[in-house]
């Protein structure tokens, strides 16, 4: 079973040179720190940046430079600023290629629910249903089941859709998965000591298996 | 050029009057307009509609307009976390409208650019879909959203001149151009006010013509959300 | 009856202290040489640029900083420069409150035709159109009539439209005319010389004389 | 950050196939991408389609395309005096489509934005309004109107840096910056290439996100059109 940085570590492996990649909060930030050196990738902060770049030091703190997620960050050597309209006209336009970002559920058929549980406060979906609609790679950072034990990889999403068949490739504590464009959690990679059968009893969705399912390797 | 300047945040707001729309740039905490706020508290208005992308914290930005009651309705993206805004959500106090901050950010522009409505793929397949015209483009669909105007459009900005143009500074930049060209009358706040001719045209991201209203805010405190340094993760 | 120079000076008269404003090519152009000196207006050109100077000194001329009309000129201080889609951004958005074109006719209803005369090479219509689609004030600068003595202000226009209703004022060689929102041209003023009886016969659309009809006056 | 640099134009266009959709930016003569439509002219290809303001003239600038047979179709706001564009024309060799120059503005934003349709009131009554939906709102009409992409946008800016940001100058920004943003490859020349960091993030017209490939032009010739000084009126 991975731990968040485990799975940060293993969807950093999908990212590929040459990309414009937008970060959700939570596990999806971590994916920065473990993107290999030797890949140039530019990521997008939806209020503003090109090029976001570490934390800063203290003396460095700028109340004027933050991310999405509202924490002070620093720019990097040709980073670039621009204002809303234009940050989400390079989302809905598909510049920026890929985007990672949590879940609460995610159907068979690629549909994401992430933003509002019935009968709790609704804080809003910020700039997340613009992300999924655009983007033309999108990747689930998950548990794969609720802290209840509840599948949150599931034939149709309970809660309210934050997008339409959108995801491309979930990566949850216990496995790798490709939804296929008919339909379907397609299992890539097993976590390091889970089972193919502890898999599939913890997905709800349909899980397709075909031949041997490797277990993922860090390098 | 138009001399747009007055005197201060007092004399910039001092005809909004109750029921107005206004709108608030920023994101976050981060380019809000405090001296226009901190102006419209002394106010004795309410049942304002703010367009904000979001609604500020218990004490600081619109968060203390939600205290004094004078919000009636707020259209944000993610309002976050504010025991206040809750309190009044949940007892029917106030009435809030949540919208995609692309969209929103799009509309706000749309507003300013004469642009009535406009198709956007965000929400397609979500309850914002709802009662919004579905259309498909080129083996996609997309739902018909309109512009989003303002009584007053608020905005915060780095440097200005006494022209209007105005000139932000990185990421406090956000809302503020887009809701510069979509308020009736949109009042600016600087940190620097300097005369017309003394900024690079070519820099300008606000040209005055947008701008009703501008003067040098004072004591700009820029409150920080989330304080993260080297090594820290969230 | 008026010279070109003349028009532009009786048109000037109708701007208004703190007027952003966009003028045409040709009679609209002169228009800039008499907007007395105490009122403060900025003269918008849609290629770009907010605050158009005189033209520059042969040591100023700058390639990269010219007019719709393709001329050469300067900045004054405090004037902006921003792209075409921001330009008609502002001009679609009714922030240019005034703008001032030349036209080939103009209907009784506001109906504006200035862009293509059938038969002729179409050079295109450029920014008239969202111009004359946006502008709450919108004078129109042009000969009473055509060379071959033609009345150019008609009941409905023969060229292809340019804009629909749009028209609010029409200054001519002969006269100033209103258009009415119910229709007709109201006659305001008579240009030096000129009699209703010359302007009633030269108009085609339908005038409207209400009273006693003044001549113009130049300071 | 990602590297866009290319040695010149010629790498830079190699691969432009016929057939082509381009855009190129400028307004008249000024903020044309010179070097590209030189290097273009030393290619064999023809048939394309070039989405531009205006047409250049006989002897510069898209006028030189013309001349050599390479454009099949022109999509302008205006195409102004040239005598080439206009034998081509009447001889049915070349097609052009005539665009609102607002509209054509917005229309490629929209490309880029990834907006597929939106409404604007210039060409309501005219002949640009045939076939297109028309549609009331607030008691005003708009027509309907489409994005713009291109195969490739050639853009020309005043500075860039490695990783593709641009910045313009005077009045030659116009229509490149949201040309470039339209754009499936776009290529940018500037007068002046940068190692990445060297320019201000604030001042970034076109973020590099948008261009995919960048080169330093050589001997920009910079035509002017109608050479004005003070004293003279046209």
């Amino acid at each position: 079973m991975l731990n968040k940085n485990q799975i940060a570590q293993r969807i950093a492996k999908e990212v590929k040179n040459g990309q414009y990649i937008n970060l959700g909060i939570g596990i999806p930030t971590l994916v920065a720190n473990y993107i290999p050196d030797n890949l140039d990738v530019v990521l997008q902060s939806e209020n503003g940046l090109l090029g976001i770049g570490p934390f800063p030091t203290e003396d460095l703190i700028d109340p004027d430079l933050i991310n999405a997620g509202k924490q002070t960050i620093t720019m990097l050597k040709g980073s670039s600023l621009f204002n809303s309209a234009e940050s989400f006209a390079m989302i809905r336009g598909g510049h920026v290629q890929l985007t990672i970002l949590g879940a609460m559920e995610v159907s068979e058929n690629g549909d994401i629910a992430n933003w509002k549980i019935p009968g709790k406060m609704v804080k809003g979906m910020g700039g997340a249903m613009d992300l999924v609609a655009s983007a033309e790679n999108i990747i689930v950072a998950m548990q794969h089941c609720s802290k209840d034990g509840q599948s949150k990889l599931l034939k149709k999403c309970a809660l309210p859709i934050t997008g339409l068949r959108c995801v491309k490739k979930v990566v949850t504590d216990l496995a790798v998965l490709e939804i296929l464009p008919e339909g379907g959690f397609k299992l890539l990679e097993r976590a390091p000591g889970v089972s193919v059968e502890e898999i599939q009893s913890k997905t709800e969705g349909r899980l397709v298996i075909e031949g041997e399912v490797p277990e993922m390797t860090f390098d | 050029m138009i001399n747009k300047t007055v005197a201060n945040a007092e004399e910039a707001v001092k005809d909004i009057p109750s029921g107005a729309v206004l709108m608030l740039g920023g994101f976050g905490l981060s380019g809000i307009p405090e001296n226009s706020i901190d102006a419209l508290l002394q106010r004795d208005i309410k049942g304002l509609t703010c367009i904000s992308n979001n609604a500020g914290v218990d004490d600081f930005g619109i968060g203390l307009m939600l205290k004094k009651r004078m919000v009636k309705k707020m259209i944000s993206s993610y309002v976050g976390e504010n025991a206040e805004f809750e309190r009044q959500l949940l007892s029917g106090e106030l009435e809030v409208e949540l919208i995609p901050q692309g969209t929103l950010a799009e509309r706000v522009r749309a507003g300013g650019a004469g642009i009535p409505a406009f198709f956007t793929p965000a929400g397609v397949g979500t309850e914002v879909a709802e009662g919004k015209e579905l259309r498909e483009f080129d083996g996609k669909l997309y739902l018909m959203e309109r512009w989003l105007k303002a009584d007053f459009a608020i905005v915060k900005a780095w440097k200005g001149d006494t022209a209007g143009n105005l000139i932000f500074k990185g990421t406090a930049r956000n809302f503020n151009p887009m809701m510069a060209a979509a308020g009736r009358i949109t009042i600016a706040e600087v940190e620097e006010l300097v005369p017309a001719g003394d900024l690079d045209p070519n820099q300008i991201h606000t040209p005055g013509i947008y701008v009703q209203r501008i003067f040098q805010g004072i004591d700009y405190e820029k409150r920080i959300e989330q304080r993260t340094v080297t090594g820290e993760r969230s």
